[in-house]
């Protein structure tokens, strides 16, 4: 095997500007990139941490039935999110809260989701949404229903008309660990064979809870789609430039009809897989140092500060994420707990005697106690 | 009215077409239904009318078949999945029961899951190993989807018709060993509901309920029961989830006797249920234990032993025997 | 008698420990069960001791965690897989039903399959979707399956080993929400057969019969009966697959009432089997309907409700109401 | 994607010996071959396409359940099975007719399973049938099993001791249709992961039934492994001698505790998929006529009789075949229907209340028609 090439970066991990080798093809997105768009990035990181600290406290104190942080990946997800266009779609693993947030989600609905009040949390079908699909939390399904719905947006004929605001590419998220399940290999067989818009992106953290990436692969992720036919690449994950231009050339080539693409994003994930997760029991210190000091958001501030973005600036940022977790603090408590309705309304989408027959025996049995059981 | 005589392979077939004519989401997936027209050739001829936008050949792989149904039906597309023969269906399992059927659920009313699920089943057929199983239960016993299977080239026609029209996930259990004996297809009647049982005979002095191939035996004994003065009522299910309860309540409180009848291993299976809830619902009415008349607990034996392992019309009419002397 | 109080859990781990060194070919496999101890710390310590060829993390791919264990099963070995939790099994549904589950009887007798696979199973315990379900209909309509489940740390400890020294595939269902309490662990008894079910508690005006967290239910419900004047028996089953009967059936002897109790849904389960087969074979004894206290028929809901879903010592307690009464 | 290497070949499609570029490796392997070895090769290829022929008639007359012919790909199989040293392991798929063979099975195990007396056929615990495991029907399921077996052999120690003799390695055979199957992935993901001896043997005959290769993979099959971290190589799988060498190469590798590898042998399905299929609905007649010309055996004999083999020496071939199939059908036609006790004695090991329960009942049941219903 040849040495790989190196993974796509165009930020030093000291915040410099300096693009990586083979990283020439990407550029021109970065080029095109305003100081607005810049600070967007930066904003989208700073206050998604705030939201997940926020979280953890929440969860720590008894509000949540549990919490998945994204600390660490901000830059991958922010990249990627960025980079798509209104029309594509969006297959989220369970990590993905900016994603979301960037798609226009009301965040209410993963904490809906991690308080334990919905198994739902949002409607994908309304456009104030972004088209940003529910989580399902069975690993690498969604890579497989990713691929159906590109399958039908092959079928409706809306990729590669040269409408940029129609062609459609749909973008999946999942994990290294992830990776080793059958589904997420028959997801890509079939995106080959249909040539589907879809860009699988994976966030290589380095870890599944406790077991290392070493163990699903020996050899770097990114080579695994080559062998199913669907080109890759891997980048920076914490390099946000780097994860954006990657993105949005694949999301083009998707859009254009090239069919489908894998990005393999280096990250790490800081802090545990779960507020459940003990992650001093099998990540060492130096493992945390390395990659604390490649954290995605400090590096892009010292990038913006040293093309003079202004104190105002990150005062603003900071007020933003303080009121927004503030904001997702005040909503939690007040969220209000599910009815029987909500057990049986919707298993079916048309009627079912024998739910009926249930809801009504439930109904009853809790009139029996006065309703307030 | 028109009425064809068709085999229920080719009332399937027929039911199909119309489908994809009347709506153009519908469209056919599974290993081998395009070119070929699928093993037991219930496609054939639909690539030729439709196309192969319409009839995927899929690669081999059934997890990607009932997990890409599932994106196509989040786009808006009515996707039937072939899965070639009842034993193959379990790499698809994990797709079928913590996605396909709780979708709809987990999207609290925002999200249709218009996914068919054609499974041809059972025995009869000479098969061998995993070509002539009976996987009813586990679909029955997971919440969220429908399960349903015809037993008459008719009920076929319509019932496929009817599942494709559902906006809730249905798994279509074709009995495979009726795929080629001919009956009439009232091809302009209107549809009864999706959940209704049928009474395939009247009679007064037990209840037979069964589905799918097991209703031709249930017919066959009561014709012979007859010519010994035993009169048996026969009730097709057609819907295995939910199950019709309401003619079987009415005819067991007529004939005081049930024998549930199904291919498939009893423990735990779809017939325990009915049982059970008989027995609970009709609990004055029996004069007699419910009796199941099911597949043995075992593997699906090798196809030269299948007789053995198989209900017919002989163990029907014993438990019909144990339920009268009861 | 050397006699420990140990939660749940640790029994388990204690009876791992014996196990595998008892027998060197006895080793576990599965997601995270070795330098994290497993999710719920099962086997917390277990790697330290025995090492890494013995205790596997393995790659996360539950069809790969069951189909390697078949295959070591073939080289000799007795591989014990844990499933992270009861809503991630359904990846290794195909590997465990038409592989684990048949291979003994492919074999006629050539080969064995002595493969548990551990699965913390069922609610109580707040987690989201997939994480408290209750599966064990799927297995126990699995012929060439074993299926047991604890509800204390005795029987974990000793079922634990037991299921590992059977030749034949063990479904181990471990209720979550009891991992915790703690509970004396006989620790130089000898067991008793994998199938035979236990009398809990003795009682004479209703039998209560379930197993895992439902037993400690069970045992609540009988104690708060009581002090109505209500005698009620419980009969913990312990094994799923094969039931074992005789217990029950003495037991409904006795008392003419039945109440069937588990968190999982109704609909085609192991309630709807003893529910049918004991109003088959006690249908003289029976004063009441087999009555059945199950979950829903509907996916294990948020957690913030899912003490609606779950059948607890009230709705135990509504159905012996409703036995006694009619 | 640079253009791929030929696969290996030491055959040329008109039976002269022409190795191709980059087949250096493997010559030694070539040069050990004696006149016997080659006769072997030829005589195995010949019996079993008379054996293959005499199943599909017994099909006809209504003997068998079905039959799966192995005819056209039989260098494929003989090749590799004669790689194979007695302690190694055989995993089939359902096709391996030959491999059955030469690893000492009785055929008539085969015979029965497809007949339908049977589920099982043969004790692979029984040395007499050289560790040829069962056949499973359900795609893809055996690769996990060869994987899992192969852990067993690591965790034993059996690898990379230099001993030629229980230095072990394990073969898989599987088809270009289930490469689909996410199992077939996973195992090779635990095969990189625990660097198990395990060999891979696709068997690319161009067909999953009617489907074509070209659904399942839009690139060369042999390229996928190597995204797994896998080293694989495609080889002429009509070729004999290049079946055995690369075959004999990477058991020898397995063995010596360099992990798994992968072949892609290239070979083509003269005929139906199995007594129950029709080819001609999806088949051209140019393609049978393509691969028919390279057929195997035809291209075998023609070595052989190049390099002077006798007369004397195919009659007896002839001989051989005829007289084999006489043989298998004659006991096909003598093999008795099973009995009750086949359907409930095995179905557990140790004994089950219920299944004792039933066979009571029905040996009551079938008695009561005075034993003869
Ligand atoms: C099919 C399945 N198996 C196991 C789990 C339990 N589980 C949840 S997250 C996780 C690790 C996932 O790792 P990775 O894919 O790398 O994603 P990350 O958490 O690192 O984002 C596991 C094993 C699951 N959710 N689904
Ligand atoms: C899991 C599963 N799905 C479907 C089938 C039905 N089936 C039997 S053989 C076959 C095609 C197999 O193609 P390939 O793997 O290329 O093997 P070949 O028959 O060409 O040797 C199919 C679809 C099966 N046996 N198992
Ligand atoms: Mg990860
Ligand atoms: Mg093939």
């Amino acid at each position: 095997m040849t040495t790989p090439p190196p993974a796509v970066q165009f930020l030093a991990t000291d915040g410099t500007f300096a693009p990586s080798a083979g990283s020439d093809e990407y550029l021109p997105y970065i080029e095109a990139l305003s100081d607005a768009q810049h600070e967007q990035f930066y904003r989208d990181m700073f206050v998604i941490r705030r939201f997940d600290t926020e979280c953890t406290n929440l969860q720590r104190q008894g509000q949540m039935a549990l919490w998945p942080p994204s600390h660490g990946q901000e830059a991958a997800q922010v990249g990627s999110a960025r980079a798509t266009r209104a029309q594509d779609h969006i297959f989220p693993s369970y990590r993905e809260h900016v994603v979301a947030k960037i798609r226009g989600v009301d965040l209410m609905g993963i904490v809906g989701l991690m308080r334990g009040t919905t198994l739902g949390g949002w409607d994908v079908n309304d456009p104030k949404n972004g088209n940003f699909h529910g989580y399902t939390l069975v690993l690498g399904t969604q890579t497989l229903h990713a691929t159906g719905y590109a399958m039908g947006v092959n079928f409706d004929g809306a990729v590669g008309t040269g409408n940029p605001d129609t062609d459609t590419a749909v973008v999946v998220y999942f994990g290294d660990g992830s990776t080793s399940e059958g589904d997420v290999n028959e997801a890509m067989v079939f995106a080959a064979s249909y040539q589907t818009p879809t860009v699988f992106f994976l966030q290589n953290n380095q870890w599944a809870i406790s077991v290392p990436v070493a163990t699903q692969s020996r050899v770097p992720l990114y080579l695994r789609p080559r062998g199913f036919g669907i080109p890759s690449v891997q980048v920076d994950g914490n390099d946000v430039l780097a994860s954006y231009a990657v993105s949005a050339k694949h999301l083009d080539d998707a859009r254009n009809g090239l069919g489908p693409s894998y990005i393999e994003a280096m990250t790490y994930r800081i802090g545990a897989h779960t507020t459940s997760d003990d992650p001093t029991r099998y990540q060492t210190d130096e493992q945390l140092a390395h990659w604390v000091a490649r954290d995605p958001i400090l590096r892009f501030e010292t990038f913006l500060k040293n093309k003079g973005a202004s104190e105002a600036f990150f005062a603003d940022v900071e007020q933003e994420a303080a009121d927004f977790a503030a904001d997702i603090r005040r909503r939690t408590l007040e969220l209000p707990n599910p009815t029987i309705d909500n057990l049986f309304d919707h298993v079916y989408s048309e009627p079912h005697p024998l739910i009926t027959e249930q809801k009504a025996w439930l109904a009853n049995y809790e009139a029996s106690f006065g309703g307030d059981k | 009215m028109a009425v064809e005589e068709l085999p229920l392979a080719k009332a399937i077939n027929a039911g199909l077409r119309k489908a994809m004519r009347d709506n153009d989401k519908v469209l056919l997936m599974g290993e081998d239904i395009g070119t070929l027209g699928g093993v037991f050739r219930v496609t054939e001829g639909i690539k030729a009318e439709f196309g192969d936008t319409r009839v995927l050949d899929t690669p081999l792989a059934e997890s990607g078949i009932v997990g890409t149904a599932i994106g196509l039906a989040l786009r808006g597309y009515r996707p039937v999945c072939e899965i070639q023969f009842d034993g193959f269906v379990y790499p698809a399992f994990n797709q079928i029961t913590t996605q396909l059927a709780k979708l709809t659920n987990r999207g609290r009313g925002t999200l249709r899951m218009p996914v068919v699920i054609r499974i041809p089943y059972g025995a009869h057929i000479g098969a061998i190993e995993h070509h002539m199983e009976s996987p009813e239960a586990y679909f029955a016993h997971t919440a969220g989807l429908r399960v349903v299977s015809p037993s008459t080239p008719n009920d076929a026609y319509w019932m496929i018709q009817e599942s494709i029209e559902s906006n809730d996930p249905v798994i279509f259990f074709e009995p495979k060993s009726r795929y080629w004996p001919k009956g009439p297809v009232e091809l302009d009647a209107s549809a009864s509901p999706l959940h209704a049982s049928r009474v395939a005979r009247t009679g007064t002095d037990a209840t037979l309920v069964g589905h799918g191939a097991m209703v031709t035996m249930m017919l066959q004994a009561a014709e012979l029961a007859a010519t010994e003065g035993v009169s048996l009522e026969v009730i097709d299910l057609r819907s295995l989830s939910p199950v019709d309860y309401t003619p079987i309540l009415d005819s067991v409180t007529k004939t005081g006797r049930l024998v549930v009848c199904q291919e498939a291993a009893g423990f735990v299976s779809v017939g325990s249920e009915i049982a059970a809830t008989v027995a609970e619902r009709a609990f004055y009415s029996l004069q007699a234990p419910v009796i199941r008349v099911s597949g043995f607990d075992v593997p699906m034996p090798a196809p030269r032993i299948e007789n053995l392992y198989l209900p017919d019309v002989d163990r029907i009419l014993e438990a019909v025997d144990r339920s009268l002397a009861f």
